[in-house]
């Protein structure tokens, strides 16, 4: 099999906080259509990574560069303006506003109005999102929260998607159905995850990086970083 | 050189002056990120305190470093509780809500005594003398109770409890409630101590500038530029903004006449936010208070 | 009456318009009561003037009521507040003269309120008084200005100070019109008695801390200063200056300070010595004014504000008014201006007054006094002195159809090279 | 808050307001008419607030500073080119225009709201300390002299083309509320396009914003620019309804009467704050004709009681209370429907 193009690239990424190396040295690449998760116990540098990445934080030194386009220090407007979809860790949605609108403002940042309303109404049926369609998201609980922001990024059809703990604070079902549209976004585009939930990892990625002290410990399947021991203690502690 | 040194007091006043009238308003920001903007009338009060003092026989020390900081500091707590309590998190609306106070004491006080009020009180201080020029005695007095004040605030901060706990909460607010401490109460202390600092300042300024009603307009603007350059940290922000723009000022104001010192204070502080947009201690003194 | 009013108006809408004049003649009512409208800041920044004017307006309209009103008829003071807003002197002025149809506005304390009436006043043709010291140049057939102005009281007050303190001068003044224009005054007056007028500095009226300037003034030995200061932050100044000592050793002397009854607000010993020159002092040692001092106090009972030339004159400038409406039988514009230009006269507590015609100023005694425990000392009297700086560029006599403001742009524009 | 604004909303009170304009002349005196062409400037200025605070999320505390700069504009303009109809366009001009820039400095800067709120409060009171400052014959722009803390004069508006026409004070007030009304459509259309649509969402969510790609600095500097040329063309009607402009335009508390006007309003609308500045315009002229009460003092307690009690303004609230009872009419009705039916079923 020919090896896919490189859609997103980091070359010797850093990002320093006073003393404290958050990100070192990162070199990572994803490929075309490719489903990447990052995993890594806390302060591994995961999350700092990905804000590079979506323009929210300006590395200290290093690059990042999606689709040939060198998008360091860039706003996230620009990484978005890409076509890029972007989920953050904290629900970020227009609370004001109910469930279709948040994503028809998605949807219409890209497509004609027609086709527009069109994808809401497909991202409603895709995600299940009928009988919340017309609430007010400020007051919805937080998975169906962290739906709708899915929605959001699915509803404008990106072709790069990066979505930081798209599981946290659902239930088993909701994580469950979550992975499976994970998959299913994946048929048409390249994702990164960023992911605390083993079991969740498990049912979606093949390759997995993980983080720690700021650098790629090691890349591979979750199988054999589940089998390495040093992977173990890194994760777990010491408690294997 | 006399000359020179004269001058030197003169700007270092300036300065002191600067940093007497933002205290109180950085304490309040520093601690609680609420911009009050009736700060001006809590200094107003200040001077109206020792006014009446004053006024009925009261000793003029007395009044000036006991009774104007108690009676401004209960003011202080009584709008705490019934206003600014129940506006944390709501920082415009804070604004807002202090802006209507503002309105509201300068009415209250006018309806009460009028557009001016006599005043015997003099800076009861002598003249003293460098070579061949004078310089009042009171602005030194007032530049050393300036020194004093800010190394009370430093102590009060690192020594007391008061303090550990309060600097707790300036470094992370959420944490400090998760730990037990009660914010509320902090807050009321804080907002109460601030009002109090602003209450001295406008009690030792009265005898300089006399008092009016609407005196309060023209020092929030200055203490509000200062506060604001300087940042969150109370005493790194209010010195360092103190001196800088104060400087510019005093020497500006020599140089070319006071039309321009203050307009040159505006832009200093301007050009000063427009480069470092959270103050300088935001920029350079991330870890001091 | 008003509702027939207010329905010719609407039929005549377009007719108002054009001729706004035309009703309030056809409307000004010759019986029922002559209205007197007074248009002064009684709150806001400007309120420590406007208060004692109202007072003083208040008590000459009740005085002439209760003599009988006049011309047999009830005079109704309308007092408006605008509140030291430009806007609501407008819109008051307005009121006044399209809505009230009032005989006589009274009105303004800032040459900026009166700029924004004068306009309005003269197009709906009500007449219009102007009660406040102020830097002179209005030569306008509508509006009588009645306050006194610089060339008046400088004129007089230099030479006496130069002589008694020293011929440098230090200048310090306001920094807007009035104070641009007295400092011209006073270094024009100031070298024409040999001496130098080393510094002038401008102050806005915001400015509280005056420590620079104090020690340039040290640094400049000057001999005295000049202090055209103006308002409650300006006050400061004094209070500082003799804080540093200054005030022993560099007197002051001053065309502005006790109009906003400063000498009441600093202390005894930071005050005295300080020499001013008023049309008005409180402290004038004449019957009519002890009278009308006396009144006064009786009236306002203990919190009687100081008198000064603001309060005094607006007193007097309502009598020469009313002494202009019994000698024309009419309180009709157009006659009584006739009369007040004819040489009626008021003998009020500052002493004789008149109207100057060709300015329509007015003749006025100047006073110079020493502040001393905070009363002043009368020291000189001037009798009938004429608005001299005024009288240079305006001639209602020659040229009547006039109403401008000569000094806006300064001395210089108005064609006066000093 | 609704996404999709109603324009029709807006047509129907422009509707009303132009019903008004005809009407005004037979249910108010004279001189009220010539009066109202200064709170009409003033409206509009509450109106520019409403926009950029209310829909663009940002608050201005210095919304006067525009305001003032297009009373200034117009006013040496008129004097330079000896007409009014040229000097309008360059007030709007020079206000948005002066927005314009010191938004790229303050939106570019990332400077957080409340710091916003402050710079713009500081600008303004610069301008305000720098007008006063211009008191010398040698501060003159043109022909048309600065004046300092008198002020200048502002020349009358005359018909377009005749300089030498002036308008009489009822035409004058026509003009005034067309451009109100203008102004006001403009706005409430504003709000319902793309780039209306876009700023309420920055309101809503800045960071969600910029994630779906909006640049939401350069839609935050637009409509601070619009916002600030409707100012400006507010401050033009102001100075001409006053025949004078001095630096008070400037003022903190030339400032704080838009904010509380707009806050009494109700934040969320913009036919609230242009309500509310009548109401209240005439309130404080009434406490200045009589001498009860202060008129500092009744402000302020307006502003402390709105804050606290009625944070959303008088018109959203009442406009929810209304749609409650609305509500609660239809589903009593509908229990109503559904019990007839039952007991016509049984």
């Amino acid at each position: 099999m020919l090896k896919r193009e490189v859609v997103l690239e980091t070359r010797n990424l850093s990002m320093h906080f006073g003393g404290v190396r958050a990100v070192d040295n990162v070199d990572f690449q994803l490929r075309e259509n490719e489903l990447r998760c990052l995993i890594g116990p806390n302060g591994a540098g995961k999350s700092t990574f990905f804000k590079c990445l979506t323009g929210q934080l300006v590395p200290t030194s290093g690059d990042v560069i999606i689709r040939d386009i060198t998008m360091t220090g860039r706003e996230p407007h620009d990484v978005a303006g890409l076509g890029v979809g972007i989920k953050t860790q904290v629900p970020n949605l227009f609370d004001g506003l109910s469930t279709q609108e948040n994503l028809w403002l998605s949807a219409s940042r890209w497509h004609a109005d027609k086709r527009a309303s069109v994808l809401v109404k497909e991202t409603i049926e895709r995600l299940e999102l009928g009988d919340i369609r017309l609430s007010v998201v400020g007051s919805l609980a937080h998975g169906q929260r962290q739906r709708v922001e899915l929605g959001m990024v699915v509803a404008a059809e990106p072709w790069l998607v990066l979505l930081d703990e798209p599981a946290a604070g659902m239930t088993e079902e909701e994580t469950y159905k979550t992975a499976e549209l994970i998959k299913d976004i994946n048929q048409t585009s390249a994702l990164i995850v960023v992911e605390h939930d083993m079991n969740f990892i498990r049912a979606i990625s093949n390759i997995v990086t993980l983080f720690h002290q700021g650098a790629i410990f090691m890349e591979d399947t979750m199988d054999v970083i589940s089998a390495d021991p040093r992977a173990r203690e890194i994760y777990l502690g010491h408690k294997t | 050189m006399d000359l020179f040194f004269s001058l030197a007091l003169q700007i270092i006043y300036g300065v002191a002056n600067l940093a007497l009238i933002s205290l109180g308003l950085a304490i309040v920001f520093g601690m609680m990120r609420v911009i009050n903007l009736a700060h001006g009338e809590f200094l107003m009060l200040g001077g109206y305190t020792v006014v009446v003092a004053t006024n009925n026989g009261v000793n003029i020390w007395f009044a000036m470093l006991v009774l104007a900081p108690l009676v401004v500091g209960i003011i202080g707590l009584i709008v705490e509780r019934c206003l600014i309590q129940w506006l944390y998190g709501r920082m415009i609306d804070t604004l807002l809500a202090t802006w209507g106070l503002s309105l509201l004491f300068i009415g209250i006080i006018t309806s009460i005594f009028g557009a001016s009020t006599t005043t015997v009180i003099s800076p009861p201080l002598g003249v003293v003398k460098i070579g061949e020029y004078t310089s009042s005695g009171y602005e030194l007095f007032l530049i050393l109770v300036v020194i004093a004040l800010l190394i009370l605030v430093y102590l009060t901060l690192r020594l007391t409890s008061l303090g550990l706990v309060a600097r707790a909460t300036m470094q992370n607010a959420d944490m400090a409630a998760c730990l037990g401490i009660s914010t509320s109460r902090i807050y009321m202390l804080t907002f109460s101590l601030g009002a109090a600092v602003s209450g001295l300042a406008g009690g030792l300024l009265a005898p300089m500038t006399g008092v009016l009603p609407n005196i309060g307009v023209i020092y929030i603007a200055k203490a509000f530029i200062t506060v604001i350059s300087g940042g969150v940290a109370i005493l790194a922000g209010t010195t360092s903004a103190s001196i800088l723009l104060g400087g510019v000022n005093g020497v500006i104001s020599y140089v070319t006449g006071p039309t321009f010192g203050e307009v040159a204070l505006l832009f200093t502080a301007i050009i000063l936010l427009r480069l470092m947009p959270t103050g300088i201690t935001g920029r350079f003194f991330r870890k001091s208070q | 009456m008003s509702i027939s009013r207010r329905s010719f108006l609407r039929s005549t809408a377009g007719v108002t318009l054009a001729a706004p004049a035309l009703i309030n003649s056809a409307f000004a009512a010759s019986h029922g009561p002559i209205k007197f409208v007074s248009i002064l800041d009684q709150s806001g920044g400007l309120d420590i003037y406007g208060a004692p004017m109202v007072d003083a307006t208040r008590m000459a309209i009740d005085e002439m009521n209760e003599a009988g009103g006049l011309l047999g008829r009830e005079i109704e003071l309308k007092v408006y507040d605008p509140q030291s807003s430009i806007q609501f002197y407008t819109q008051f002025a307005t009121q006044a003269a399209a809505g009230d149809k009032a005989d006589v506005v009274h009105a303004g304390i800032t040459s900026a309120s009166r700029e924004a009436i004068r306009p309005t006043l003269a197009r709906y043709e009500t007449l219009y008084f102007y009660n406040t010291l102020y830097e002179g140049g209005v030569c306008d057939m509508n509006n009588f200005c009645t306050g006194s102005t610089p060339a008046q009281t400088v004129e007089k007050l230099v030479p006496y100070t130069m002589k008694k303190w020293g011929k440098k001068v230090y200048i310090v003044a306001a920094d807007y019109n009035y104070g641009h224009i007295t400092a011209q005054w006073v270094q024009k007056y100031v070298r024409d008695n040999g001496g130098d007028p080393i510094e002038v500095e401008f102050f806005p009226l915001d400015v509280t801390n005056f420590g620079p300037t104090i020690k340039k003034i040290q640094s400049s030995g000057a001999d005295m200063v000049m202090s055209a200061l103006v308002g409650g932050a300006h006050v400061s100044f004094y209070r500082q200056y003799a804080a540093a000592g200054m005030n022993k050793s560099v007197p002051v002397a001053s065309t502005t300070f006790g109009v906003g009854n400063e000498h009441k607000l600093i202390s005894a010993e930071e005050g005295d010595g300080m020499i001013c020159a008023y049309s008005y002092f409180e402290e004038i040692d004449s019957d009519a004014n002890r009278d009308f001092v006396a009144r006064f106090k009786a009236r306002m009972g203990a919190d009687a504000p100081a008198l000064n030339e603001l309060a005094a004159r607006s007193y007097e400038a309502a009598y020469i008014w009313a002494e202009a409406v019994k000698a024309a039988g009419t309180a009709d514009r157009m006659p009584v201006i006739e009369a007040l230009r004819s040489g009626v006269a008021y003998d009020g507590p500052s002493g004789r007054v008149d109207i100057e015609p060709k300015t329509n100023h007015l003749n006025q005694n100047v006073y110079l006094a020493e502040l001393k425990n905070q009363s002043f000392n009368i020291i000189e009297s001037y009798v009938s002195q004429p608005p001299t700086d005024t009288l240079m560029v305006c001639d209602l006599v020659a040229n009547p159809d006039q109403s401008v403001f000569k000094f806006e742009n300064g001395l210089k524009a108005a064609g006066i090279d000093i | 808050m609704r996404l999709y604004g109603t324009f029709n909303g807006t047509l129907v009170t422009a509707g009303l307001a132009i019903i008004f304009t005809l009407l005004a002349p037979s249910i108010f005196q004279f001189f009220t008419i010539i009066t109202l062409t200064q709170v009409i400037g003033l409206s509009i200025l509450t109106l520019s607030l409403a926009l950029v605070w209310g829909f663009g999320g940002v608050l201005c505390f210095g919304q006067s500073a525009f305001f003032g700069i297009g009373a200034y504009a117009y006013s040496v303009a008129a004097v330079n080119f000896g007409g009014s109809t040229g000097a309008i366009f360059v007030a709007i001009f020079v206000a948005a225009a002066f927005a314009i820039i010191l938004g790229y400095f303050v939106f570019f800067g990332r400077v957080s709201d409340v710091y916003l709120a402050v710079i713009t409060l500081t600008v303004s009171l610069i301008l305000y300390s720098l007008m006063r400052r211009t008191s010398g014959p040698e501060y003159k722009i043109g022909s048309a002299l600065l004046g300092g803390f008198n002020g200048t004069g502002s020349p009358p508006l005359n018909m377009p083309g005749n300089a030498s026409a002036m308008l009489f004070p009822m035409q004058t007030f026509y003009v005034s509320m067309a451009f109100l009304i203008v102004a006001y459509v403009f706005s409430g259309w504003l709000i319902t396009t793309k780039f209306g649509r876009v700023c309420i969402s920055i309101r809503e969510n800045e960071v969600r914003t910029s994630l779906l790609g909006y640049d939401t600095r350069l839609y935050k500097i637009g409509i601070f620019g619009i916002s600030a040329g409707i100012a400006g063309l507010g401050g033009v009607l102001f100075c001409v309804g006053v025949t004078r402009v001095t630096p008070d335009v400037f003022s903190l508390g030339q400032s704080a009467l838009a904010i509380i006007w707009v806050i009494v309003g109700g934040r969320a609308t913009l036919i609230g704050p242009v309500l509310a500045t009548f109401v209240l315009y005439f309130l404080t002229a009434s406490l200045g004709s009589q001498q009860l009460l202060n008129a500092n003092l009744v402000l302020g307690s307006i502003l402390v009681v709105f804050v606290l009690l009625v944070p959303n303004g008088v018109v959203p609230t009442f406009s929810k209370l209304f749609e409650k009872r609305r509500a609660k009419r239809y589903s009593r009705l509908k229990e109503h429907r559904i019990k007839m039916r039952k007991h016509r079923s049984a």
